[in-house]
């Protein structure tokens, strides 16, 4: 952490509460198959734990995040979905067919890692989207952008 | 191997051969005898595909080609009969003798857009070979259709406002009549459950004749425009505009021959004369057809400019070809058969020469003309001789049709259209001879003082050419192209139904 | 008809108000934003519509609960997978209007539409 | 991976548009490739999928292997094999000609990247649209495609921001109409699968319920295909957005709405079979006449290229839900046609708008004059693709009329026939007066006025390479498909199947 905080309280709070946030975001994502929970809250929590992370630095050293980065990260959740369900392919099944993935377990737990991969591809997704929405709030936009392209 | 399939598609060949020369042209613009030769190459190309084709169909043969697949059940057909022959010998013939004309009008006079004109040209001329070869009614409208299109960037060749009022009064007619061509092709393809031409149709026993006759009318709106029928021919006159060779081009080549070939095919080859006699609708046909070639004449008379003259007598004249379809009887049918290539060969004399003269007076005023025959005798020699092949003198290939229209007017009772022809004639020799006569007569008009010598050589020659031709034939009709058996081949295929 | 059809019926009417309210609102309001809620409240309404589709009473939410094998017990799970791709399809689109709004705003400086659309004119 | 094609079809733009930021960030030079590459393939994809569908018949693709009412089941067949072949190959050409667009700056390349993203995700969408076959994907397929959609539009500065803002409005309300009727379709079948409702339902035609279903999902993709009188957001979002997204909003995405119209009376209301569905069909068939009338009048009264564009759209596409409400096979096959010969020479026409703004400066039809001698590759193009949309021989718009007149005279409808030819002919006064000013009109002093207003701008006379080249592709497919139409509708468009019944 920086010397130039927003305020003691806010550090310390955050800094007790970003690696629980962690912790409980895989808790929630690993147990999505067998309790409420799963990809898209997982997500979510460990989305807030990088948002505090933010907001806890002071408004001037915002500028410079890796805005576009986010946005290739939140492609690549989804990304790693499709390439779950690619991965049954070369194994005589269909797109997303688990049953057939080549893991040397019984069938229904194939199904699970299955299932829990795509729970992973979710997670990242929908952690780095809502990142790269709070990024995009906070921009500040440039005085000579019309928002056109063309 | 590779011969024969040259060889049996030939007909497309003919048809295609002046596609690519239209990229050539556009392709060396900057080259204006490179563009020349490519039209020159093209055009005697497409003479010879088109004549060797010509002793099959004497035999009473017919070549078809069936490229291409249109439409579940409809080809892309072409199948070169007499008819057809007719009309391609004579449109590639005249394309030729058209081209070396134009390069001499064009230089002479420095137009514009020449490389636009000479694209245009060929493919217009693709189009007309289409029309002449087409086996089927949508294979006839394509080429109709691209003919209308084909046509349009020489009517506003001028590109001035009067041009392109003309175009755009040469669009409505022309698109309008053809949507409701379009309309008649289906209905016939509904009806009669295909649209293959063959002689002496098969509409008959299809439908009701109220609906025939609706079908009728609808098929022969485009072609009836195109031929200048009254009261649709309002475009033909404005499209005067366009440089001579244009109208040349429109008259006596392409447009308004194929809009009457057109006319022929659907009277000869999907309705016959008899269903159109039992339908009601040939007594109505022949009387349009009469009235037009009247007061098409009696306008003519009332134009000061030698190319509106010429137009009104296009008119005219084309009606010549409706009524003796309309007729419908032997010597009816040959008679409309041969005055399609009479008419072409006498009327291009006569746009040739108008064109001739124009690039001299830069004025084709009949009043500023008289006195100039006796420094250009030879094109008003030429000029003489073609126009008395219009009002029927014989010896000239006009005789021969409008014998044969007499014969038939005769033939079927309607004696009232014999009149209307010799009328017509008398007419005709109103409107074209006074022209003749202070030419070689009058007193020089002083506008008119400095015009000296004949036209150049480019000019002169295929006007020569198509008055000797039209004299020869005149005297032989079936000698160079063997068009009057051609003709008298395409009757009987209409009146007998069978190739 | 016992209480518990007759609630069933109402909670139909229920939806259907909101979802009119929701295009009436729409229709009404000038205001981009205003506009935007209401059309968030015709998502809703169909969103509940399915939910209300899939509903069962006396079942249990549709999570194995060990021993309970019986089908019937669980409320119908379809509508709710379903309704989870629609909320998240009602995310982005309100998300992106937003974003327009954004956009909008500052280039117009006003979220007014028929002022936008006069000025759009000239 | 041959067995795997129609969930590939969806794939491979889907896995383009995720991983193209992340190429775009660790390898800049390759995005252009990684994208091209991706949508040509694609394209293979398309045709080999319609090889299939025309030797083998109908391919279904059941994820995961699940059996459909429990599954998702993706479907191919001559009509959406159709969709899918003209979505696959203008998104190619459209990514072919959109490169000069963007400034070669970080920002540009940023603009960039996020309008591919949008677009192939558009391209996804629409393709999933085409393959569907459970009604709720098909639902979750349209989001996906006019999400992008509303996004692209925005693209185009500050009116196309608005624009966008509206068309999302009335995209979004037709969405929850949409969503709605399968709500009640469900609450009566208990199934969402359309091979099934198309058994399920026909007993039940009669109820209430599902009268209001279908009301319902057409009042939803009526608005999506810019049906009269549900067109409202199409002009204005047509005549600001960026061109090369309206170049494919224009073709592929509407064409994939009125495709879902097709799927829907046919595959599962059960078509002219159904008393309740025939009904429906007539009156889609006097919507889309009105459409017809109503977009070429339009059309006419503009003064400027990019509306009339819009207005013609709006005339165009309706030949579709025209050719489907005939309900006979030539009909229907005239449809297909038009989604392929309407998506190339809309594509071409917008394509052709945007290099009148790179070259010329305007839109403004009376000020085209001397086009053809600045831009005489983009005029042919403009020449070809003007025939195509009048129905001139031997371009394809020609016999796309050809075919639905032909079954609008074999079902008898006479005033649909008039309508047809009625609307060449306005196509005609409007297209030619653009014709006349490019080709003929003398250019004025000021035209050829060529200094740089942008980026885009490039020297020499012509179009940057890259656009040319799309449009010349695409003014050659134009011809090609009427050349072809014949093969096309022996081949493909015979096995179109009128499920429920034509007429």
């Amino acid at each position: 952490m920086k010397a130039t905080t927003n305020s003691i309280i806010l550090e310390v709070a955050c800094r007790l509460l970003i690696p629980v946030l962690i912790v409980f975001g895989i808790y929630v994502l690993v147990h999505g198959e067998y309790s409420p929970g799963g990809g898209f809250q997982a997500g979510v929590v460990l989305a807030l734990a990088v948002i505090l992370n933010r907001v806890m630095e002071p408004a001037d050293t915002k500028k410079g995040y890796w805005t576009f980065k986010i946005i290739a990260l939140a492609g690549m959740g989804p990304v790693i979905y499709i390439l779950t369900g690619l991965w049954s392919i070369p194994f005589g099944g269909n797109f997303l067919e688990y049953s057939l993935l080549p893991l040397a377990v019984h069938e229904a737990e194939r199904h699970l890692y299955g299932i829990l991969l795509i729970e992973v591809g979710v997670t990242v997704g929908v952690m780095a989207t809502i990142i790269s929405i709070f990024d995009s709030l906070g921009k500040v936009g440039d005085p000579d952008d019309h928002g056109s392209l063309l | 191997m590779i011969m024969d399939v040259f060889m049996g598609a030939r007909p497309l060949w003919a048809v295609l051969v002046s596609i690519p020369a239209a990229f050539l042209i556009l392709a060396s613009r900057n080259k204006p005898n490179l563009r020349e030769f490519w039209t020159l190459a093209a055009a005697v190309l497409k003479i010879g595909i088109v004549y060797s084709m010509l002793p099959a169909i004497l035999r009473g043969e017919t070549l078809s080609c069936r490229p291409l697949i249109l439409a579940p059940g409809i080809e892309l057909f072409f199948r070169v009969d007499a008819a057809g022959m007719l009309f391609a010998a004579l449109a590639s013939a005249l394309w030729l003798l058209t081209s070396v004309f134009s390069i001499g009008y064009m230089r002479s006079l420095h137009e514009e857009h020449q490389t636009g004109y000479y694209a245009s040209f060929a493919l217009c001329l693709s189009a007309t070979m289409g029309i002449a070869f087409a086996g089927n009614l949508l294979t006839f409208f394509i080429f109709f259709e691209m003919l209308t299109l084909a046509t349009y960037p020489l009517v506003v060749h001028e590109r001035n406002e009067e041009a392109l009022k003309a175009g755009r009064q040469y669009l409505t007619y022309t698109l309008i009549s053809g949507q409701m061509t379009l309309v008649g092709i289906v209905l016939v393809y509904l009806t009669a459950g295909q649209g293959n031409f063959i002689p002496g149709g098969f509409m008959g026993g299809t439908a009701d004749g109220p609906v025939l006759a609706v079908i009728f009318l609808l098929l022969l709106a485009g072609p009836a425009v195109k031929a200048g029928m009254m009261p649709f021919h309002g475009w033909l006159p404005a499209a005067m505009v366009a440089p001579t060779p244009v109208s040349a081009l429109l008259h006596a080549v392409a447009v308004v021959k194929a809009g009457c070939f057109g006319v022929l095919r659907i009277i000869g080859y999907v309705f016959d004369p008899g269903l159109l006699l039992e339908i009601g609708a040939a007594k109505p046909l022949a009387l349009l057809s009469g009235i037009t070639i009247v007061f098409a004449s009696l306008i003519a008379l009332t134009r000061p400019n030698l190319k509106q003259r010429l137009a009104y007598s296009t008119i005219g004249q084309l009606s010549y070809i409706v009524l003796g379809a309309a007729l419908g009887t032997s010597s009816a049918l040959i008679g409309s058969f041969f005055h399609l290539f009479a008419h072409g060969i006498m009327k291009i004399t006569l746009f040739f020469t108008a064109g001739a003269i124009y690039t001299k007076t830069h004025d084709l005023d009949i009043r500023k003309l008289s006195g100039l025959g006796l420094t250009m005798p030879l094109t008003f020699m030429a000029y003489t001789f073609c126009a008395l092949g219009i009002a029927g003198m014989p010896l000239a290939a006009g005789f021969i049709s409008k014998w044969n229209l007499l014969l038939g007017a005769s033939e079927s009772g309607q004696w009232g259209y014999a009149v209307i022809l010799i009328i017509s004639g008398l007419l005709a020799c109103g409107y074209l001879l006074p022209v003749a006569y202070s030419a070689f007569r009058g007193e020089r008009d002083p506008d008119m003082s400095h015009i000296e010598g004949e036209p150049n050589l480019w000019t002169l020659m295929p006007l020569l050419i198509t008055s000797i031709a039209a004299l020869v034939l005149g005297i032989f009709p079936d000698a160079i192209g063997h068009f009057y058996s051609l003709a008298r081949i395409a009757a009987e295929n209409i009146l007998t139904g069978t190739y | 008809m016992t209480m518990a059809v007759f609630f069933s019926y109402v909670i139909f009417w229920l939806i259907a108000l909101l979802y009119v309210s929701g295009f009436f609102g729409m229709m009404e309001h000038h205001h981009l934003v205003k506009k935007l809620m209401a059309m968030n409240l015709m998502q809703t309404a169909v969103i509940l519509f399915f939910l209300v589709l899939g509903q069962k009473i006396g079942g249990v939410t549709p999570i194995a609960v060990p021993g309970l094998t019986d089908p019937d017990a669980y409320v119908n799970p379809l509508p709710q997978a379903l309704m989870l791709t629609a909320i998240v399809v009602n995310l982005s689109t309100t998300g992106t209007a937003l974003a327009f709004l954004i956009v909008i705003k500052k280039h117009w400086n006003t979220l007014d539409e028929s002022e936008i659309m006069r000025r759009m004119d000239k | 991976m041959m067995a795997h094609i129609p969930v590939l079809l969806v794939l491979v733009p889907l896995l383009t548009a995720l991983a193209l930021p992340a190429v775009n960030w660790m390898m800049p030079r390759l995005t252009q490739i990684f994208l091209k590459s991706a949508l040509l393939f694609n394209l293979a994809l398309a045709v080999l999928a319609m090889r299939h569908v025309v030797t083998e018949g109908p391919w279904h693709y059941w994820l995961g292997n699940w059996a459909p009412p429990f599954g998702i089941e993706f479907v191919v067949d001559a009509m959406s094999g159709t969709v899918v072949l003209v979505t696959a190959g203008m998104a190619f050409v459209i990514a072919l000609y959109a490169r000069p667009f963007f400034k070669m700056d970080e920002a540009g390349l940023q603009a960039r990247t996020l309008f591919y993203v949008l677009f192939t995700l558009m391209v996804t969408g629409v393709i999933g649209v085409a393959v569907a076959g459970d009604i709720f994907t098909l639902y979750v397929f349209i989001e996906i495609a006019s999400i992008s959609s509303y996004g692209l539009v925005a693209m185009g500065g500050r009116r196309a921001a608005f624009a966008a803002f509206r068309y999302l409005i009335l995209g979004t309300v037709a969405a929850t109409f949409y969503l709605l009727g399968t709500g009640l379709i469900f609450a009566m079948t208990g199934t969402l699968n359309m091979a099934q409702l198309s058994t399920l339902l026909p007993p039940m035609m009669g109820s209430p319920a599902i009268l209001a279903a279908l009301c319902f999902v057409m009042l939803g993709l009526g608005t999506k295909t810019a049906m009269v009188p549900l067109h409202a957001w199409l002009p204005d979002a047509h005549t600001y957005g960026p061109t090369p997204a309206i170049a494919f909003l224009a073709t592929a995405l509407l064409k994939a709405f009125a495709y879902g119209i097709y799927r829907f009376l046919y595959q599962v209301f059960g078509g002219h079979g159904q008393p309740v569905t025939a009904m429906a069909l007539q009156i889609l068939g006097w919507l889309a006449a009105a459409g017809i009338l109503y977009g070429s009048v339009m059309a006419i009264a503009q003064k400027d290229f990019r509306r009339m564009l819009a207005y013609s759209t709006i005339a165009q596409i309706s030949y579709i839900p025209l050719g489907i409400a005939i309900g006979t096979p030539a009909a229907l096959a005239g449809a297909a046609l038009q989604m392929i010969s309407h998506s190339m020479s809309k594509g071409c026409l917008f394509m052709i708008k945007s290099g009148m703004h790179l070259k010329l400066h305007t839109t403004q039809i009376s000020e085209l004059r001397g086009m053809s001698v600045v831009m005489p590759f983009s005029s042919l193009a403009l020449t070809i693709s003007a025939f195509s949309m009048i129905g001139l021989p031997p371009t394809s718009g020609f016999f796309v009329k050809w075919q639905l007149v032909r079954g609008a005279a074999e079902a008898g409808f006479g005033w649909m026939m008039a309508v047809l030819v009625l609307s060449g002919l306005l196509n005609a006064v409007y297209f030619f007066r653009i014709l006349e000013n490019v080709f003929i009109r003398k250019p004025e002093p000021d035209v050829h006025s060529d200094q740089s207003h942008g980026p885009m701008t490039s020297a020499g006379p012509e179009l940057p390479l890259p656009m040319l080249a799309a449009m010349m592709i695409l003014a050659a497919g134009i011809l090609a498909a009427g050349v072809g139409s014949g093969w096309l509708t022996e081949h493909i468009f015979s096995l179109i199947s009128l499920a429920g019944g034509g007429l």
